[in-house]
């Protein structure tokens, strides 16, 4: 009986708070043109940063602040469940093998998957998606290798010097721009040595957003896959 | 007291928030709270990114053919990348937690779980 | 600047008051027995005893302080007689008011208290015990009494009073004051230890209460400052309420008026325990008090 | 720094030197020494406070953006004396009594505590330095007993907290925290009226508590006995005497600052001001309800607790009365109170440290064992009742002759009782204490260590100067209160009455002399033991040592046993309880683990939200 | 040297955290000192900074990536942040030296790189000039303290852990509506530019917005209902972790949340959003202070009394007026030392003792004196006895509140405050004159930590002009807006 009376009142209470959400949504008019700084970045985005693809421009130059404080987040997540789930010794709890279309599929895919995967956050300036989905599907290759054989397992002590080695890179990066152009995480590739400015729209364009993308997209990767692996395993009692 | 008349994304965004508020608020079983909260994530992601588009304008991506004025609003776009992530980032953490608390407790039902009250 | 004029009305006050004070207890003794219809001892008896009891060979004490106590009670009595206006003798009067007397009145009470205590009996503890307890009983009227007469009359000084009630009447006839007569006249019994409250030395159950182990010249002291004090409680009251004399054979008739209310109410009442005491000061005198204050104000 | 900072923290800095070195002789001489220290400076400034051009002495320092401003006036000076009186018969008294350095330290802070309320002239100072005071004297209790430490803690901090509201309240309105703005600021506003009625009364309500639970009136005063037992005994002779005073002083204050406001605000009725009605009544409930309290006590501290609560009231009372003659008496009471009850505390500090005893029934007998302790007992109680040539009766006399001629009749008549009550209490003790059978265990009593005789002599001693010179101090205070009784050094004329104690003092001695020469002519006396007394001449064994010691008052409990079934005491008791069990509820209902209902109060704050928005 | 390498403030944490994977192998010991070391050299920087900052009197802006804001983001370094982040500094510091004796539970690389991120984290939260790079760095402190509360692997660990996610989840979630929504009404996410834009916006939509931003951190700031995951994982986390909660976590969401209060201070619904925020303050004070009377727990009763002083500090921002911002950043100041101070004594005496119970307190007095001393010292101070730290601010508080017209609230704080009293002192008679023991060796480090941070508390409870003045001009760094928009180089830009 409670709980029936329990949920009337949740559902009143949340139909009063989308009540007020949509009265204050009403004010933000959808579809309309809200841009303020918008406006500047899609104007400028080709000349200062080199990058075809407004949204990574952003996400990696304009506000690289955000995306250091992204890929930590993402760093401590993986430091995280590997603190919460460390065991001395862990082994994989898979008992069956996957099927024969499953296990020879995955030996024909998974080096296409990581390719594609590659691919997308090389052209990250150029194409939508970036460091992160390309990180993504790399861990969805080692996931389809989880959980295609029981016994497979990722080097996560190479994995996680990995993901340190590149976070380093990322703030290197950044510091290099402080010591040439002064500021942090300054573009210094595109502002002050200025490659790559005749080929926009090419590989070699868009300023440092591609070596940022590309350890981006390593870091993404080993760390998803990092994750599935210290879920993906039991505690061993000796 | 009029019904606010706002765009079909908008009330999309709003009702995928609340139908994730009643699963943490309603649901016994941890797990389920869970999946609520990142239901809620993403119907806030859905709502950052309605906010951003502006109707007819394509996608903030610069090649040959699209003009500047033509180009989507960027920055719910970026803003949303960094939140998806963060949304996984709390997701992973929360299910990890939940494994610890179920080897411990050995039952995932909210009530029982109130070792540490008062 | 020592005028001796003055000193030697005080030394003659002194002797008289302790003369007249024997006479009193003499009168009181006498007219209890008459009114018990038996002839009773001559009205100058206490002095014979009080001589015999000064004449004993030999006296016991229990120490310093048990012969300090009956000397400080005579020395307050004394103390607090030349401070009340009798009758055109002035005395100290002028440097006191009527506060500083009430206290010099009760001042004896700590001497005997002092004795009494000192000397190890339990039945002079007890005593000393029912003592204390009528004095705290009967304070709050007696205050009430005096503040009334106060507000009434507006001054604390006696010699004020005094000539105030010769112009304007004696206190009693001011219908306010009469209650504060009563009032006072019913702690009178209490202060001279009398029928009704004389708990403190009850004859019948601890022979003399306080004063159980004195003999000898302790006993002798403590009878001449019962007498000192009676004599000076009853000008007191006459100074007070029966505005005062312009000369001593006035003020002795109205001491004996004064002394005879008080031998007829304590021959008729039987004796109060002290927690019956307790609750009857604080009942009906404290409300005639209040009622008398309240009119004066 | 000038002398006024170093007299107030000598004793700070002195107990920390004592409490850091901790060696048995140094720390000792170091804790006098730092109770010495604002004797000598106050000393030193008679002549410029109270000398023919009087000017007043301040020193101001910014603490954390507060301008603190200390300052020497004739009223902050009186007070100071007596505290630094007793502080230095307190550190004598300790020197022999005390063991450790954590009870020389937080004496001498309460030192500080106290001079710091006399001296400091603005609110921020005064509350800072009464809360020192309180901590101080609260860790002394802590040391011993905790319930009744927490006890004390509790009330004095909720009177410091009115206190802080009612001061902030002021800051708002006038926008000022010293003494003389405020002040000013009142005196105008009085006419003006800007603070409305019920503001001003609220906060004269709020100073009542701060003032009354730290002077001890009644309902606040459920804190005395236990704290004033369970500490240092010679350390309680600087609590009561002095620490009560800090109380006494606020309500001064009262008067002081906002006076005119409070007349103007609480208006007049029956031509006594309201206000100070209110605290007369309070004094004079005080007096009665402590002193029957008093006299019904078994315990030696408590008994001293009560009376002193009960004396304090005669201050409230005093200050209550409202005439320039009310306020010479209340505060002539406070130089009487401090000095002889912080005597009796001395005797009692002896009598517990010579025996280990605190119970009526355990004493007897013990004037031949300490005859000095016992003749400085004989000299407070004397004072304490009220017996003319002391000082008691002289501030008692100047009450009543306030009390009656300010027309407040039954707050008089409070004040006979009082006085009753008192000479009950005080002969119960002189028999108990020091007449009657000695128990056999007391026999190797020795007489109390010197320091403490020091001590009792230092505050002896005024008590009789004072009481039989009390125009010294009436002419004192006649300074700033417009001198209402006149007379000179040994003899007070007031309008309506005089009381010339020298001449009472030469009467006695003559009535004394004559009784005297009555008694030497009577035959010689034989000495007898007081043990064979009613046994006639059989040794009163053990088992027959009649006396009564236990429950000596046993009718008076009789006669009002209606009254004693309620007790302050038990009602605060289950306030407390009442408060610790809605502190549990609270918590069991709110955190009670579970996060769905953490998640539903997220919701019902976001409901709160949305329905404050909608509307 | 010029103003942009305080960006290493970020910087440095950020790559000493992600440099310990490299150095797993050396073993526990090595990775502790290694944490050591990034924090003293942080401390460093913050000091310069602070130094900088105090001697120039302007703040300094760091523009990320080099661009102006609003285009990039920038962090507005002015005076509460610096102060603040020195504060962050050196609190991690001392809990470094902490960790050698309280952390022995085994992934310590993984611990070593949680805890620097847990700094980074605050620190970003108090530097940002950009509400959504507030938020990324607000997840960044959660997700840290999600992570560290859950550390010590127990059920209660991982129940407490779980508790903060799932609260923690739907405030952040909420705080994402709230920036959507001011995005969707100014166009900008520069903190700056939205003041000055605030004025001119539709109503409803800022009325929305300022609440559902003030509602999710106040989900972090621990304000009264929203608080109840807050006893919980103080209790939980490892003891140097409690003491960082206690220090600056906390007081990173309630100095947000000030911010964005007064940035928006031209909205219309403002002054009612305060009157909410007062009464949720005063709350928050009073339901803590309660629930920690009968606690058998000594660290969750020092936790309830951080949440109740954190109550205090988030009344005196409420306040709406100069003199309790000032108020309140001194409050906050005092209480980080005093909190650090007792957390670190109480999770010392827990490491040695076995557990944080009330029993192993009494007589601690003769078992660890000095620790005994340090938390005597802690409560007696957080009581506001005069001659302490905290006295000062409180007074400044209750002044600062009856000035703005909250005679009520003064009223339950002042009783709140007496509760704290009592179970304070109980706790003071239990450690000094209640059971017996014998005395256990204290480690030089933490005595040594102790013993400064005592005589510190005590320094400013003596004089506190210096630090006054100080949180004087961090006070009107966060009150003055105007004076903050003035600082941040906007570029003109809109359309």
């Amino acid at each position: 009986m409670v709980s029936v009376l329990k949920r009337s009142l949740a559902i009143i209470t949340l139909l009063i708070i989308g009540y007020w959400l949509a009265q204050g949504l009403a004010g933000v008019p959808f579809g309309q043109d809200k841009m303020l700084v918008g406006h500047y970045y899609l104007d400028h985005v080709k000349e200062q940063t080199g990058a075809v693809n407004a949204v990574t421009a952003i996400v990696v130059n304009y506000r690289g602040f955000d995306t250091l404080g992204e890929v930590t987040v993402l760093f401590i997540a993986s430091t995280g469940v590997g603190a919460l789930l460390w065991e001395r010794k862990k082994r994989r709890t898979a008992k069956t093998e996957g099927s024969i279309v499953l296990t020879t599929g995955t030996r024909l895919l998974v080096p296409f998957v990581m390719l594609f995967g590659a691919y997308i956050f090389i052209h990250g300036h150029l194409t939508p998606g970036g460091g992160f989905p390309g990180g993504a599907t790399i861990a969805t290759a080692f996931l389809l290798l989880y959980m295609a054989f029981t016994m497979y397992e990722i080097p996560h002590k190479a994995f996680e010097k990995t993901e340190g080695l590149v976070g380093m890179g990322y703030v290197i990066v950044g510091l290099i721009g402080l010591a040439i152009g002064g500021y942090f995480l300054f573009d210094w590739i595109w502002q002050t040595w200025g490659w790559g400015h005749d080929n926009i729209g090419r590989l070699f364009s868009g300023g440092f957003i591609p070596i940022i993308y590309i350890l981006i997209g390593l870091k993404v990767g080993t760390e998803l896959s990092g994750i599935i692996d210290n879920m993906l395993k039991e505690g061993v009692k000796e | 007291m009029s019904v606010p008349n706002i765009s079909a994304f908008y009330f999309g965004a709003i009702s995928l928030i609340l139908i994730g508020l009643y699963a943490v608020l309603v649901k016994k079983n941890i797990l389920k709270m869970l999946i609520g909260l990142s239901i809620m994530e993403t119907g806030v992601n859905l709502l950052l990114i309605s906010i951003g588009y502006i109707s007819g304008k394509s996608a903030p991506i610069l090649s040959e053919g699209i003009e500047p004025n033509q180009a989507v609003d960027p920055i719910p776009q970026a803003l949303v990348l960094t939140a998806i992530v963060i949304g996984v980032a709390t997701t992973a953490m929360t299910l990890s937690a939940a494994i610890v608390l179920y080897k411990h407790y050995g039952t995932l039902n909210v009530e029982e779980i109130r070792r540490l009250r008062g | 600047m020592f005028d001796w004029k003055l000193a030697l009305e005080a030394i003659g006050m002194v002797i008289y008051a302790t003369f007249m004070g024997f006479i009193f207890m003499g009168i009181e003794r006498k007219a209890m027995a008459r009114i018990q219809r038996r002839i009773g001892p001559p009205i100058y008896q206490p002095i014979i005893d009080t001589l015999k009891l000064l004449g004993k060979k030999e006296s016991v004490s229990h120490g310093l302080i048990y012969d300090f106590g009956p000397v400080f009670a005579l020395g307050a009595s004394i103390t607090a007689l030349l401070f009340i206006p009798i009758a055109n003798f002035q005395l100290f009067s002028s440097n006191a008011d009527l506060i500083v007397v009430a206290y010099l009145l009760e001042v004896p009470m700590l001497g005997i208290m002092l004795g009494a205590m000192s000397s190890g009996n339990p039945y002079s503890a007890l005593g000393v015990q029912r003592g204390l307890l009528t004095m705290v009983a009967m304070q709050l009227p007696y205050g009430l009494a005096l503040i009334a007469l106060i507000q009434h009359w507006g001054t604390f000084k006696l010699s004020n009073i005094v000539a105030l009630q010769q112009v304007h009447g004696w206190s009693i006839t001011v219908p306010a004051l009469l209650l504060a007569f009563i009032v006072f006249d019913i702690v009178f019994q209490a202060l001279l230890g009398l029928e009704p409250f004389d708990i403190v030395s009850a004859p019948a159950e601890i022979s003399m209460g306080p004063m159980v182990e004195y003999g000898g010249k302790h006993a002798a002291l403590l009878f001449t400052q019962h007498a000192v004090q009676l004599f000076a409680e009853t000008a007191f009251f006459a100074v007070l309420f029966l505005g005062g004399a312009s000369n001593l054979l006035e003020l002795l008739v109205k001491q004996i008026a004064v002394l005879f209310i008080a031998i007829f109410v304590a021959s008729i009442y039987p004796r109060f325990t002290i927690d019956q005491a307790a609750k009857f000061f604080w009942k009906w005198p404290t409300i005639i008090g209040i009622i008398a204050v309240l009119l004066t104000m | 720094m000038n002398e006024l900072m170093i007299m107030l923290f000598a004793p700070l800095v002195a107990g920390f030197i004592a409490w850091a070195l901790d060696v048995r002789g140094i720390r000792e001489a170091v804790g006098v020494l730092g109770t010495l220290v604002p004797l000598g400076v106050l000393a030193k400034y008679y002549s410029t406070i109270a000398g023919s051009n009087p000017e007043v002495v301040t020193q101001t320092i910014t603490v954390g953006g507060f301008k603190l401003i200390f300052q020497l006036n004739t009223i902050s000076w009186y007070f100071a004396t007596i505290a630094s009186l007793i502080g230095v018969a307190m550190a004598f008294g300790m020197v022999s009594t005390s063991r450790s350095s954590y009870e020389w330290l937080f004496a001498l802070m309460s030192y500080t505590g106290v001079l710091g309320v006399f001296l400091s002239g603005d609110f921020v100072g005064f509350f800072l330095f009464w809360e020192l005071m309180t901590f101080a004297s609260f860790m002394m209790v802590l040391k011993r007993s905790r319930h009744e430490s927490l006890k004390y803690f509790v009330l004095s901090v909720i009177g410091a907290y009115a206190m802080l509201i009612a001061i902030g309240i002021l800051y708002a309105k006038i926008g000022a925290l010293d003494f003389g703005t405020i002040r000013q600021a009142l005196y105008m506003d009085a006419m003006l009226g800007s603070i409305s009625k019920s503001l001003t009364a609220l906060v004269f309500l709020l100073f009542l508590t701060a003032f009354g639970v730290k002077a001890g009136a009644v309902p606040l005063h459920v804190w005395a006995p236990g704290a004033y037992s369970e500490v240092d005994q010679s350390y309680t002779a600087f609590f009561s005497g002095a620490l009560s005073k800090a109380g006494a002083y606020g309500f001064l204050l009262l008067y002081i600052l906002m006076g005119a406001k409070l007349v103007a605000a609480l208006g007049i009725w029956h031509n006594h001001m309201v206000f100070s009605y209110i605290i007369a009544w309070l004094g004079a409930i005080t007096v009665v309800v402590a002193g029957f309290l008093a006299v019904l006590q078994e315990d030696i501290r408590k008994l001293f607790a009560y009376s002193s609560v009960s004396q304090v009231g005669y201050i409230l009372l005093g200050l209550g009365i409202g005439t320039p003659l009310g306020f010479t008496g209340a505060l002539f009471h406070v130089l009487s109170h401090a000095v002889f009850k912080g005597l009796f505390w001395l005797v009692v500090a002896a009598l517990v440290l010579r025996t280990g005893k605190t119970r009526f029934e355990d004493f007897g007998g013990l004037a031949e064992k300490m005859p000095i302790t016992f003749a400085m007992s004989l000299i407070a109680v004397l004072s304490l009742a009220g017996i003319p040539p002391m000082a008691g009766f002289a501030s008692k006399w100047l009450i009543y002759e306030a009390a009656i001629s300010a027309h407040m009749p039954l707050v008089a008549g409070a004040i006979f009782l009082g006085s009753a009550l008192a000479f009950a209490y005080v002969v119960r003790f002189l028999y108990a204490v020091w007449f009657g059978q000695r128990p056999s265990d007391l026999e190797d009593v020795k007489e109390a260590p010197l320091p403490l005789l020091i001590g009792m002599a230092i505050l002896a001693i005024p008590n009789i100067v004072f009481g039989v010179a009390p125009g010294l101090v009436t002419e004192y205070l006649g300074k700033f209160l417009g001198n209402p009784v006149g007379g000179n050094y040994y003899k007070l004329v007031t309008p309506t009455g005089t009381y010339n104690a020298l001449l009472v003092a030469v009467l006695l001695v003559f009535g004394l002399a004559i009784a005297g020469l009555i008694f030497i002519y009577g035959a010689k006396t034989r000495r007898i033991p007081v043990t064979n007394t009613y046994q006639s001449g059989n040794p009163v064994t053990e088992d027959y040592n009649l006396s009564m010691r236990r429950n000596f008052y046993r009718p008076l409990a009789e006669a009002l046993d209606f009254w004693l079934k309620y007790s302050w005491d038990r009602f605060y008791e289950r306030l407390a309880g009442i408060a610790e069990d809605f502190a549990d509820f609270l918590r069991e209902g709110f955190y009670n683990g579970n996060v769905q209902s953490y998640a539903w109060y997220l919701a019902v704050v976001l409901l709160i939200l949305a329905l404050w928005g909608v509307l | 040297m010029n103003g942009q390498y305080a960006s290493l403030l970020i910087a440095l944490p950020l790559l000493g955290a992600f440099f310990v994977p490299l150095i797993k192998g050396l073993g526990k010991k090595a990775i502790k000192t290694y944490v050591l070391i990034i924090t003293a050299i942080q401390t460093g920087i913050a000091a310069w900074v602070f130094q900088q900052v105090y001697s120039t009197g302007k703040p300094i802006i760091v523009m990320a990536g080099g661009w102006r804001p609003p285009i990039g983001i920038n962090l507005y370094i002015g005076h509460f942040a610096a102060l603040f982040v020195l504060i962050v500094a050196i609190a991690s510091f001392l809990m470094a030296v902490f960790n050698f004796k309280a952390i022995d539970v085994e992934p310590i690389d993984k611990y070593a790189m949680l805890f620097l991120l847990l700094m980074l984290g605050a620190t970003g939260m108090i530097a940002t000039g950009d509400i959504f790079n507030l938020f990324v760095f607000m997840e960044i402190t959660s997700i840290t303290a999600y992570a560290l509360t859950a550390y010590n692997k127990t059920g209660e660990a991982a129940e407490a852990s779980l508790k903060y996610m799932i609260l923690g989840g739907i405030g952040s979630s909420f705080f994402l509506i709230g920036v959507a929504l001011i995005y969707g009404a100014t166009g900008t996410l520069n903190m700056a530019q939205i003041a000055q834009l605030a004025g001119n916006i539709d109503p409803t939509v800022a009325q929305v917005g300022l609440a559902l931003i003030v509602f999710g951190l106040a989900v972090e700031a621990e304000l009264f209902p929203l608080n109840a995951w807050a006893p919980d994982a103080y209790q939980a986390a490892p003891h140097p972790i409690t003491a960082m909660f206690s220090a600056f976590v906390v007081k990173a969401g309630l100095y947000a949340m000030a911010r964005i209060l007064y940035l928006m201070s031209s909205v219309g619904t403002w002054h009612n959003v305060l009157k909410l925020l007062v009464v949720m303050a005063t709350l928050t004070v009073v339901v803590a202070e309660f629930s920690a009377l009968r606690q058998r727990n000594v660290k969750r009763m020092i936790a309830y009394s951080s949440i109740s002083q954190v109550g205090l500090i988030a009344l005196a921002f409420a306040l709406g007026t100069q003199a309790g911002v000032d108020a309140g950043v001194f409050q906050m100041i005092n209480h980080a030392i005093i909190k650090a101070l007792l957390f670190l004594g109480v999770g010392y005496v827990a490491v040695q003792l076995g557990g944080a119970d009330i029993e192993n307190f009494h007589g601690l007095g003769r078992k660890m004196p000095v620790t005994a001393f340090g938390i005597t010292v802690g409560a007696m101070a957080a009581v506001g006895i005069p001659l302490f730290n905290i006295f000062w601010s409180k007074l400044r508080i209750i002044l600062a509140t009856v000035e703005a017209g909250y005679t009520w609230a003064a009223f339950l704080v002042l009783a709140a405050s007496v509760v704290e009293a009592v179970y304070y002192f109980r706790l003071i008679h239990a450690i000094w004159f209640e059971g017996e023991g014998e005395r256990i060796s204290e480690s030089i480090p933490l005595v040594a930590i102790v013993v400064a941070l005592v005589i510190l508390v005590v320094a400013i409870g003596i004089y506190p002009n210096y630090l006054w003045s100080v949180s004087q001009k961090a006070g009107s760094d966060i009150f003055n807006v105007a004076q903050y928009i003035k600082n941040v180089p906007l570029m003109g830009v809109g359309a």
